[in-house]
């Protein structure tokens, strides 16, 4: 019965960030185009995109080689678990113990290289910049997202998702520089692994510019409709990691009754709506970087992850 | 049992002589790899059979060598798990060289090394006193050597063995001073007379640094490297996968041999030297590698890298020991030796790969290749499994042990040390930095050979090699997997280790709920990697399974789109040196003096633009080059004294002379 | 040993030490034959001195060979070489006599005190030629490398040989010694017979420079 | 039965020399020469079997010279055996004459004869006639060829020899003058135990001095830098069969001759203790020759250079001391002698079947001469020091030893190995590897003697038999 109960919630939260993925996506256009005086599309069109991507028949070329086909199952899957295992609504849930950060940022990389391999794999030369300038900014994030690790298990003691929530539930934490330089550090991560203005731009088409949709230029159909998914997926797994490493009030501990889920689940919307939010303002108010500045944006990450890394040790140390 | 053992090195070495005997051809590629899987696999059984007992040390006295002291031979936990990657590997490889070394033109300048490499090497893990140690060691070096030339037409392998050598050489000097050291004016050398001795914190520090030298020179550790990236391309590639994959370890088993055991430790300021070149050799180790584009050169440049995370784990164990706390220590000589394993067998298996890529196309060069996984599909997807691997994906075994390395990283604080509380995030970054640039650099590699449209008429026209070579690659690939799903499996096989160096060693893993990995009780951290690989599998069947049902399975193959604008000419596609080009002007710039000029044709003509990348080695141009300049000048400055006259070697003989003479009289 | 022996044989060991730097002395290759055929008589007076003190009759043999071969065959036969090769008969020197001269004074003192200090139960005889024998070795040497000429360069090695003679028979009851100054004079003769096969006219640097040429850099 | 083996050592060779000089047919004198040679190394397993014969007041049979003398006439045996091979194919291009050859085999026993004598002599006169002879002897095989530059080659010898040779004599001359107080006048004062037992009592000064002659003498025999200018091209224009008799034996004779004195120094307190002295020299000789290495373009002479680092290593090892050191000493001299010989065996074919000694036209030799090349392989693997080859342990135990107790020594030892080996690397990966050049056609070789040397090289570095140890153990001890 609890079994059961466990595999339940488990598989409450995979479908949960799996629905919410597209939503969170169509928030955060509709507040962009509101901010620059737009309509824009209403919240369910990342749906509609979706299904209709789903319906069309891909085109694929023949240089592809079977990997091409099989990619888009892996970025999404890999993607989708490393979402679903980010505590969202509750900690301590049935596979908690599968997964630490270190192995979500690893699978999220997993992702990434899958997707790199299916941008050179047609062999054009879209693709390749796609995934030569996609391996360069993750390869400069990575270091910098290890720093905000350390810094939280460092201040937890331990690398696991939901122990760190429980131990920023529980313990008087309060307002600790290192924490904070943390949280800047991950946002700015997040933004690069997003491919989100300043680093990059989803909604660009303009070749020389694009990095991740240069990479996927050459799918089409349900392929696509996958790699968008993964995209969204992406996106809600980072806004959850904040959430859930800076904002765990309201989640549900393994103490506490199932009753409480819903609220749990109220709570972590709300908080990735005003991530959601937040992102599109700051959107709207930067402009894009030149490829070649990125390098210095994420040095501006790995600087101040490193210093609250520093901070703690020196504290520990002394 | 260790008898046993004995007779398998020697008979490894005596299969030499099988390669010599021209009259077996064509028959002889496959006695002599045929013997020396048998023998590996019989190894390999010993060195299980012994970890199944428990790993008792196990000692055995040859009246050879040296005759008042004997050859002292010793299988223990350690020397046992060396064995372990050895035969495992060494079996594997044989496997592959049975197809594989089939194909080699001249087989009488591999086969009568082959067998002895193999032995030389488990001999220096049996070693147990200084000179039967240091002998298997250079004898290792000695044999490689001649399979470094064993494509003697070229003067690259020529320069690669002459380096190559020579560094070896110099390695084993440094540590037979070591030795001298240790074993003391009146040649104490069995390890056990060494063992108990008490020492000055100098003559520690002193072995320490030689040990680091000679062990570090034979790894490949930057900036003793030089010799790798040369050498291990130029082998034929199943021995390419023996050096890279093995040997290096040997040298890391000489390290800790030392270091850990007869040593016994050494302070803290000490690990952290280990602990900094560690993280330096794994971040240039990668980008040496971005930087190349010869797939084989590639991979060596990759050993660099992995090396120095092996390194930085076995400085990070020093620390924690030194410091006191043995679990730690123990927890990062796992991850060290995990990692000594994982990149065994995946380095291994990409050697292979680049072997039979190179059998299926002739060349090694990235830019000449293309479209391999269509043609060749079996070493495609191992190759594939080998790159996520070594890139430390989850769930393949790479991860694992980067993630125990990481686990004991965010322990360090408790040294209450300043240079450790400096040093070791930096180090973590590095490594974090290192993973991503491999996860990048294999990215090109992969995307580059095996998919993408054929650069070439060689590439286009690639067949897939023959079964062993395939069945090699896929055991390896398997392995890869395994590891990286029940890692317990090697956690567990480390402990008497663990206990034997630290009189400490993790938790048993195996017992854990879901086979999951939970290093250290105090912290919650654990992974999975078994859950994460079904899920993974339920989540991507479960999708396709879906999209096919309710979406369509309909499929429609096309031209390339390209924003409209295909050019059916694979020279448009991305190359390997394009595709490194955002790396380069990050990093390359500095580091390498990379420079890029690019000479546009004038408007209207139709000549080509070229864009022409020059990079330099600064390891190279600024520390062997040098020395290599002085000894030349040197000897230029003494030539002369070839052509003298009789009347001026008259005069030094007169010189000596008096100068003796006056010598004599100042005494009295 | 009385007095007056014992000055007799300071003497003769002490006029050898002169005739060596009169040989240093010398600039014209006869002269230098000359003096070295004088140095040689005075060795066989040295030699036959010791043979009646030490009543060691062998030892007259020795001074035999010494004033017939060194004191008249090597000299003559080197004159003929000269004529023969037409060598001419200025010397090459390598260094000025005034500064040869020198460091020839240099020599013996160190020779003096090298041996000097040696305990004295040596037997004073001894002793002193032991010094005087030593100077005359290495003025002989000195000789050998400041002058070009091979024929000088020869009554160099010959005039360090009479030092060794001198030393040897100086050397109460030493063994074997007339052998040896036999095994030298063949020795010797040797030399100045490869001299006159192989035309080494100026040097002995090379039988022929080119042929040092050729091998350059081997 | 000792004695008339010690006799038959000594008689044998020059028995032989007398004989080969009438004997007008060269196969016959090659065979014979061949024969005697055999017949004295059987002799000299005589001298190991039988009881040894007391030390008279002109010859002595102990540890050290009886292993020497084993040495010796092994490799003068095989290297009369290869020389058999060697001059049919001298004779062949006409390089020599049968009236030659009448000669050179007389020469070659008689050289072997006088080494041996130096070897046997209880007299340090005696010893000194030995070396000397054989000096003198070896000049004129050196000459043999009558090249121009063989020529030169012997005359530089024999003039640098010639001032050898007086300096040595005057240094016995004065040995023989601080031990005739104590041993009374004549004979007993040269008498070499007499010398060691009485040495405590000698004047430690006069035996300072004479050692300072004794050591530039012999040193010039043993090659030692800055003495050594005759060596390289002695070895390098002289017939192969010479200069593999050269490194593999002339030079341990000077050196066995320089070891006795340093025995009776060591007996005396008070004298100069010869170490730093023969320590600088090893070094100045291992360093010196290392570097000479590179530049050298005749195969022969590289390798004559070679033999100058050993020596340097080998003296340095004595001058070190220790039991420990002296006894790798004598192994390293030993191994020496044996590989380089085979060496020059392999060398004077290579030589022969390419027509040529310059290195720069020996290349792939491993693809038109596949036997040779092994030869020559083994050896540059051996002489470089490395396993599984007896002088890795020599040099293992001498590097060993002196680090623990002179680090900076040792360190300049590395360095000169290291230079060596990049050298000797150099050679071995150009001349044995690549593209092959020049004649193809099988060489009339007879490989045994080689082989047989490297087999005795590599069982020692396997395994040392323990009679031998125990020998040099003894000696090593006396040495101090």
């Amino acid at each position: 019965m609890r079994l059961l109960l466990d595999l339940l919630a488990q598989g409450l939260q995979m479908t949960l960030v799996l629905a919410a993925a597209p939503l969170l996506v169509g928030w955060t256009r509709k507040l962009r185009a509101r901010l620059l005086r737009r309509r824009g599309p209403d919240l369910v069109q990342p749906y509609r995109d979706l299904v209709r991507l789903l319906r069309k028949e891909p085109v694929i070329a023949h240089s592809a080689s079977p990997y091409f086909r099989v990619a888009p199952y892996l970025v999404f899957a890999s993607t989708w678990i490393a979402a679903a295992l980010v505590p969202t609504y509750a900690t301590g849930l049935m596979f908690h113990w599968a997964t630490d950060l270190i192995a979500i940022v690893a699978f999220l990389g997993f992702a990434r290289f899958a997707l790199g391999l299916a941008g050179m794999d047609v062999g054009t030369a879209f693709g390749g910049i796609g995934s030569s300038r996609e391996v360069m900014i993750a390869s400069l994030a990575e270091p910098a997202m290890l720093l905000v690790v350390f810094t939280l298990a460092l201040l937890a003691g331990s690398t696991q998702l939901s122990a760190i929530a429980e131990f920023l539930v529980r313990e008087p934490v309060g307002l600790r520089v290192s924490l904070g330089l943390a949280l800047v550090a991950l946002l700015m991560v997040a933004i690069a692994e997003n491919a989100r203005i300043p680093v990059d731009n989803p909604t660009t088409h303009l070749e020389l510019t694009m990095v991740h949709e240069a990479m996927v230029l050459e799918y089409s159909g349900r392929h696509l409709a996958l790699i968008e998914a993964a995209s969204a997926l992406k996106l809600t797994a980072y806004f959850s990691l904040v959430a859930c490493l800076f904002f765990p009030f309201g989640m549900v501990t393994s103490t506490s009754s199932p009753l409480l889920y819903p609220l749990g689940i109220l709570a972590w919307m709300a908080k990735i709506a005003v991530l959601g939010a937040v992102l599109a303002v700051f959107e709207t108010a930067v402009a894009k970087l030149r490829v070649f500045r990125v390098p210095e944006f994420l040095g501006g990450a790995f600087v101040l992850g490193f210093l609250g890394t520093l901070l703690l040790f020196v504290s520990r140390a002394l | 049992m260790l008898e046993f053992l004995v007779l398998i090195v020697a008979l490894l070495a005596a299969s030499g002589a099988l390669g010599v005997i021209r009259a077996l051809d064509p028959r002889r590629p496959l006695l002599v790899y045929g013997i020396a899987l048998v023998l590996c696999l019989g190894g390999l059984a010993v060195v299980l059979g012994h970890r199944v007992m428990g790993a008792p040390v196990l000692r055995l006295v040859l009246p050879l060598g040296l005759p008042w002291v004997g050859v002292h031979l010793r299988l223990d936990a350690l020397a046992g798990f060396f064995l372990l990657v050895i035969n495992l590997v060494g079996a594997l490889v044989s496997l592959f060289a049975l197809g594989y070394g089939r194909h080699a033109s001249e087989p009488g300048r591999v086969l009568p090394f082959y067998g002895p490499f193999l032995a030389a090497m488990q001999l220096v893990c049996l070693a147990d006193d200084a000179f039967s140690f240091l002998f298997a060691w250079e004898l290792m070096s000695l044999v490689s050597f001649f399979l470094v030339l064993v494509e003697h037409e070229k003067e690259s392998s020529h320069q690669a063995a002459r380096v190559y050598l020579l560094m070896a050489a110099g390695g084993t000097f440094s540590l037979l001073l070591a030795m001298g050291v240790l074993a003391g004016a009146d040649g104490g050398y069995s390890f056990d007379a060494i063992r108990g001795q008490e020492r000055a914190e100098a003559t520690v520090v002193s072995v320490f640094l030689l040990a680091l030298i000679g062990a570090g020179s034979k790894a490949g550790l930057i900036p003793v490297h030089a010799w790798l990236p040369l050498a291990h391309p130029a082998a034929p590639s199943h021995v390419s996968a023996l050096m890279s994959g093995v040997m290096t370890k040997v040298a890391i088993y000489g390290f800790v041999r030392l270091v850990f055991d007869l040593l016994g430790g050494v302070a803290l300021g000490p690990s952290v030297i280990v602990l900094i070149l560690g993280g330096i050799s794994a971040v240039l180790g990668v980008l040496y590698a971005l930087m190349e584009h010869d797939l084989k050169r590639l991979l060596a440049y990759h050993t660099v890298e992995n090396i120095g995370i092996i390194t930085a784990a076995l400085g990070l164990a020093l620390a924690f020991a030194a410091a006191g706390f043995d679990l730690l220590a123990a927890l990062a000589l796992t991850a060290g030796l995990f990692h000594v394993l994982n990149h065994a067998l995946f380095k291994s298996l990409l050697f292979c790969g680049a072997g039979a890529v190179l059998h299926a196309t002739g060349t090694r060069d990235m830019e000449r290749l293309g479209g391999l996984l269509r043609r060749m599909p079996t070493t495609g997807i191992s190759f594939l499994l080998g790159c996520a691997a070594i890139s430390a994906l989850p769930p393949l075994n790479g991860f694992v042990s980067e993630w125990l390395l990481f686990q004991a990283i965010l322990q360090s604080p408790i040294l209450v040390s300043l240079p450790i509380v400096l040093v070791v995030p930096a180090v973590g970054a590095l490594l974090a930095l290192a993973a991503a640039l491999a996860a990048a650099c294999f990215v090109k590699a992969y995307g580059v050979v095996f998919l993408s449209r054929p650069r070439s008429a060689e590439a286009a026209a690639a067949r897939e090699v023959d079964p062993f070579s395939r069945a090699a690659m896929l055991a390896f690939a398997g392995l890869c997997l395994l590891l990286g799903v029940i890692p317990g499996l090697i956690v567990d096989a480390l402990a008497p280790v663990g206990e034997l160096l630290l009189t400490a060693h993790l938790p048993s893993q195996l017992g854990n709920p879901w086979l999951s990995l939970q290093p250290l009780p105090t912290s919650a951290s654990s992974y999975n990697g078994l859950v994460l690989l079904s899920f993974l599998l339920i989540a991507g069947g479960l999708t396709a399974v879906v999209l096919h049902r309710f979406g369509g399975a309909g499929l429609r193959l096309g031209p390339i789109w390209d924003c409209g604008y295909p050019d059916p000419a694979p020279s448009t596609q991305y190359t390997a040196t394009s595709f490194a080009q955002p790396i380069r002007r990050v990093f390359g710039t500095v580091l390498f003096r990379a420079r890029e000029t690019v000479t546009m044709p004038p408007p209207l003509a139709t000549a080509a633009a070229r864009l022409e990348v020059r990079l330099e080695d600064p390891i190279w141009e600024r520390l062997y080059v040098p020395v290599a300049r002085a000894v030349l000048a040197a000897a230029d400055r003494l030539n002369p004294l070839q052509f003298q006259t009789i009347r001026r070697y008259l005069v030094l003989v007169f010189l000596s002379l008096v100068g003796l003479l006056v010598l004599a009289a100042a005494r009295s | 040993m009385s007095p007056l022996a014992f000055d007799i044989a300071h003497l003769l060991a002490g006029s050898m030490v002169v005739v060596s730097f009169l040989l240093l002395y010398q600039d014209r290759i006869t002269g230098v034959l000359n003096v070295f055929a004088v140095q040689a008589i005075i060795l066989a007076l040295a030699v036959a001195f010791q043979a009646w003190s030490q009543g060691a009759p062998h030892l007259y043999l020795t001074a035999l060979i010494a004033l017939i071969v060194k004191g008249g065959i090597i000299p003559l036969a080197l004159h003929r070489i000269v004529r023969e090769l037409g060598i001419h008969r200025e010397i090459e020197k390598v260094v000025g006599v005034g500064l040869t001269m020198l460091v020839g004074l240099a020599l013996t003192a160190l020779a003096v005190i090298v041996v000097l200090p040696i305990a004295q139960e040596a037997g004073r005889v001894g002793r002193e030629d032991l010094a005087f024998a030593l100077a005359v070795i290495l003025l002989g040497l000195l000789m050998m490398i400041t002058r070009r000429n091979a024929v000088t360069q020869v009554v160099g090695f010959m005039s360090l040989e009479n030092g060794l003679v001198l030393a040897a028979t100086g050397a109460k009851g030493m063994p074997l010694v007339v052998e040896i100054s036999v095994a030298f004079s063949i020795l010797i003769a040797f030399i100045v017979f490869g001299i006159f096969v192989f035309r080494i006219r100026e040097r002995f640097d090379t039988v022929d420079v080119h042929a040092l040429e050729r091998f350059r850099g081997d | 039965m000792g004695e008339t083996a010690r006799l038959l050592v000594l008689a044998i060779p020059f028995a032989a020399a007398l004989l080969l000089g009438v004997i007008k047919d060269y196969r016959l004198g090659a065979r014979l020469n061949a024969t005697a040679a055999g017949a004295a190394l059987l002799a000299a397993v005589g001298l190991l079997v039988f009881e040894r014969p007391e030390p008279g007041i002109h010859f002595i049979v102990d540890d050290l010279n009886t292993t020497f003398i084993l040495l010796n006439t092994f490799v003068g045996f095989t290297t009369a055996l290869f020389s058999a091979s060697y001059i049919a194919h001298e004779l062949a291009i006409g390089r020599l004459t049968p009236r030659f050859l009448r000669f050179y085999h007389a020469m070659y026993q008689a050289m072997l004869g006088s080494m041996s004598l130096a070897l046997l002599a209880n007299n340090v006169g005696l010893m000194w006639v030995g070396v000397e002879v054989a000096t003198l002897v070896t000049v004129l095989m050196v000459g043999i060829y009558r090249t121009e530059p063989a020529i030169e080659a012997a005359w530089k010898y024999f003039i640098l020899g010639s001032v050898g040779i007086a300096l040595a004599f005057f240094g016995t001359i004065l040995v023989y003058l601080a031990a005739q107080e104590t041993l009374g006048e004549g004979m007993p004062a040269l008498a070499w135990n007499r010398l060691v037992a009485a040495a405590p009592l000698f004047d430690p000064r006069l035996l300072d001095v004479a050692f300072v002659f004794l050591l530039i003498g012999y040193g010039t025999k043993v090659g030692l830098a800055p003495l050594h200018a005759w060596l390289p091209d002695a070895h390098a224009e002289g017939p192969t069969p010479i200069s593999a008799v050269l490194s593999g034996l002339l030079l341990n004779v000077a050196l066995f001759a320089l070891l006795r004195f340093k025995l009776v120094m060591a007996a005396n307190p008070s004298a100069l203790t010869p170490g730093p002295v023969m320590v600088t020299m090893g070094l100045v000789s291992l360093l010196f020759a290392a570097l000479m290495l590179y530049r050298r373009r005749d195969i022969k002479r590289f390798f004559a250079y070679s033999s100058i680092e050993h020596m340097g290593i080998t003296t340095f090892a004595f001058g070190m001391g220790g039991p420990l050191a002296n006894f790798a000493g004598l192994l390293h001299m030993a191994m020496h002698s044996l590989a380089k010989s085979a060496i020059f065996m392999a060398v004077g074919h290579i030589a022969q079947v390419k027509g040529t000694q310059k290195i720069e036209s020996l290349r792939g030799l491993g693809a038109t001469h596949p036997v040779l090349a092994w030869g020559f392989a083994i050896g540059v693997v051996a002489i470089a020091g490395m396993p599984p080859f007896g002088l890795f342990t020599s040099e293992f135990l001498i590097l060993s030893s002196t680090f623990a107790r002179a680090h900076t020594l040792a360190l300049v030892v590395v360095l000169g190995l290291l230079i060596a080996l990049g050298a000797l690397v150099v050679r071995l990966v150009g001349i044995v590897f690549g593209p092959p050049l020049g004649a193809r056609e099988p060489a009339r070789a007879s490989y045994l003697p080689m082989f047989a040397h490297f087999l005795l090289v590599l069982l020692a570095g396997l395994w040392l038999p323990e009679p031998l140890v125990r020998w040099f153990q003894t000696i090593a001890a006396q040495l101090g």
